[in-house]
């Protein structure tokens, strides 16, 4: 086993396992809490995918800004007070058997598929900040123009919700 | 690139090492001795009252909205730095339009009064 | 090069670096700062334990050793825990990719990361994740609330910092901070602080909220909040979240001198790595002058300044320097 | 050697651990946090696909930046509405919204 599989396997372990206690924890802090090494397990992951800047960005608004948000959120509607409360619905087997059915069609797909093996002599590219902001200004320009657009729209919709309607 | 990011994971694994070893060292040495009130919450050496995780305000949540909106924002202005001066003119007529909107926001939530601390 | 052998060279880089950061950021810095505060105010300060009081914060640390490890009955036991070590290692991360000084076979840093100043941005917001579960975890009305405040203070400083960030890597074209230091150097460039005051001054104010120092301090006010988000924490755990604050302080200054003050840049007379340290210092003299100077703001007022003064002025300023740069210059 | 399927397998087992999440969580805010994982997951699946079905390309990666945007705008705007929920029906619990229900 190479040393790259080696820590694929091991950011694979944290990312799920933190992935399993945000979906099981009965104090919601705590699963606020866990997303964060899965969140770092998800950027190591791109980052064995040459995708360094997307890490970096994962961090800066995965970890750095939304967790924050959700914990804010936690802490300004229970505060974490509802620690002893049910978490968990009637349909918990229901929904086990969802996800796992899921699971198995997605793993199914993805392993018997007769993926095309990368054309044999190409190099990657190396998709430094310089790559992806030629591409943003150049042929992505549309999106990235949008971008701010999508983000104006949800930031005046989002103060008109979370404001006291006085 | 990879070698980069390996030297950060050792970095980081060898740091939360070195941090967790003063702990460590004072859960072997340190002395111990049990009486209940040590393991009071501060408060002033008044008997505490109620749990301390309780509801918070809302203007907390508000700038913490503003402030992931603008974080957003910021991103997409690093790829644009680092070409902007190849790309010449239209690169930077292609961001005045993009801070354009993003000052817009800013405006928006200012008269909103989502940047007051009511 | 063999695949041991990095290993090796990574971990004795870490090892120094921490030791280094331990050492001269947090044992010297805190003796440095009750120094500087005793001759503003006209005191002497520590004077007993060695020569001139030298090894008061060794004797401290040392005191902190022995004490005793307690942890509240009411506390969240795992947040409470993990707190501790989260802090002060998203604020020693930052020290990857800060260039202390350059040699003959080439610049002297832990890793030129190809996203440098992205690096630094997205590890130092790690650190607000940090405090909330500090001030969580403690079940303490004080420490909840200072960590609630503090959280709000450095994501909000966040942004006029990223623009200011931004700014710089616009100047350099690129977001490597050895690339960044390089630019500064030749014929027709200045330090960064020369073409970029406005910059400059925005980054200071923006690191001094970051590492919640005076006047920014509000988040542990003593007289109203204990310590903030730590007050739950002694002994060493308490010297753990002293040494996240002292190692922030000293790699936002650290930062402060590579974006704008030339990095390890000089005359000649010097060699580079002491060029940077003297920069370093007189940065870090700036943080506690202005401890001394100013009172605290109000919750309200340090809002209201980040949110409709630094980053109007902040975007403001990226827009006449891109204007420059990219239209003027070509 | 590590390839394409390696990285779909982990990508599909942390989507069905948030799909897991949404469908039995009472807690609106961990339901979001388990839509977070399903973004996440994707967002593997996308960056794994531009490295290795179509390296050169820069669509992949800049799919996942969008992503990661339209991931932000949702917890902003989702948090508000369980803020504004809260504020008016006094819970959080999704099974207890549920005026609408007749």
């Amino acid at each position: 086993m190479s040393g790259e599989a080696v820590v694929f396997y091991l950011l694979a372990a944290v990312t799920l396992g933190s992935g399993a206690v945000i979906v099981t924890s009965g104090n919601i802090v705590h699963a606020a809490a866990a997303l964060v090494p899965a969140l770092l397990g998800v950027t190591g992951l791109y980052i064995l995918l040459n995708a360094e800047f997307v890490a970096g960005i994962q961090v800066l608004i995965y970890a750095g800004a939304i967790t924050v948000l959700i914990l804010f959120a936690i802490m300004l509607t229970e505060g974490g007070t509802g620690l002893g409360g049910r978490q968990r619905n009637e349909q918990t087997a229901v929904g086990a058997a969802v996800a796992a059915a899921m699971a198995a069609l997605l793993i199914a797909v993805a392993v018997r598929t007769n993926w095309a093996p990368p054309a044999a002599g190409a190099t990657l590219p190396s998709y430094t900040p310089g790559a992806i902001g030629q591409s943003f200004l150049g042929r992505n320009i549309l999106v990235f123009e949008g971008t701010s657009i999508v983000l104006l729209v949800s930031l005046m919709g989002a103060i008109m919700i979370a404001r006291r309607e006085d | 690139m990879l070698l980069d990011w390996g030297y950060v994971a050792i970095f980081a694994l060898i740091g939360a090492g070195m941090v967790a070893l003063p702990l460590l060292i004072i859960w072997l040495i340190s002395p111990r001795s049990n009486y209940p009130q040590k393991f009071e919450t501060y408060e002033s050496g008044v008997p505490t009252i109620g749990q301390a995780w309780s509801q918070f305000h809302v203007r907390y949540y508000l700038f913490s909205l503003v402030f992931v909106v603008f974080d957003v924002e910021i991103i997409y202005l690093y790829p644009w730095a680092v070409v902007a001066r190849h790309l010449g003119a239209l690169a930077f007529w292609e961001m005045l339009v993009f801070l354009v909107i993003l000052v817009l926001g800013l405006a928006y939530a200012w008269r909103r009064g989502a940047l007051e601390w009511t | 090069m063999s695949w041991g052998w990095e290993v090796l060279r990574a971990a004795a880089g870490t090892v120094i670096i921490f030791s280094g950061v331990a050492l001269v950021a947090a044992m010297f810095g805190v003796l440095l700062e009750r120094k500087i505060s005793a001759w503003m105010q006209s005191r002497l300060g520590p004077k007993h334990v060695g020569p001139q009081g030298l090894l008061q914060t060794l004797a401290d640390t040392i005191k902190l050793l022995q004490k005793e490890n307690i942890v509240p009955t009411r506390a969240d036991r795992t947040i409470f825990a993990s707190a501790v070590i989260v802090v002060p290692l998203a604020a020693l991360l930052d020290y990857v990719v800060i260039p202390f000084g350059t040699t003959r076979s080439g610049p002297l840093i832990f890793r030129d990361l190809n996203i440098g100043v992205l690096y630094f941005a997205a590890t130092s917001s790690l650190v607000v994740i940090g405090i909330l579960m500090a001030g969580w975890g403690s079940n303490n009305k004080y420490a909840l609330l200072g960590g609630l405040r503090s959280a709000a203070q450095m994501v909000t400083y966040e942004i006029p910092m990223g623009v200011v960030l931004v700014t710089v890597a616009l100047l350099a074209g690129s977001l490597s901070t050895v690339t960044i230091v390089n630019g500064q150097s030749g014929p027709h460039h200045l330090w960064y602080v020369l073409e970029q005051p406005v910059a400059f001054v925005i980054f200071l104010i923006a690191a001094t909220a970051e590492v919640n120092r005076v006047p920014f301090d509000l988040v542990e006010a003593e007289s109203e909040l204990v310590a903030g988000y730590f007050s739950e924490y002694s002994g060493m755990r308490f010297a753990l979240f002293q040494l996240g604050e002292y190692g922030e302080m000293f790699a936002m200054a650290a930062m402060a001198v590579t974006l704008f003050l030339g990095g390890w840049l000089g005359l000649p007379f010097l060699p580079p790595v002491l060029w940077f340290v003297i920069k370093l210092y007189a940065v870090i003299f700036v943080f506690m002058w202005v401890r001394w100077t100013y009172p605290r703001f109000r919750i309200d007022q340090m809002l209201s300044f980040s949110w409709k003064v630094l980053i109007p002025v902040s975007v403001l300023n990226l827009v006449v320097t891109a204007f420059f740069v990219i239209v003027v210059r070509r | 050697m590590l390839g394409l399927t390696h990285y779909l397998v982990v990508a599909a087992l942390l989507f069905a651990l948030g799909l897991f999440a949404v469908v039995t969580r009472r807690n609106s805010v961990t339901i979001l946090m388990g839509i977070e994982l399903m973004l996440n997951a994707a967002n593997i699946n996308l960056v794994a696909f531009n490295k290795y079905a179509a390296p050169g390309a820069m669509q992949g990666q800049i799919f996942a930046l969008i992503v990661i945007t339209l991931a932000a705008c949702e917890a902003a705007v989702g948090l508000a509405l369980v803020l504004a929920a809260y504020r008016t029906l006094e819970t959080v619990y999704v099974d207890e919204i549920n005026i609408m229900k007749w």
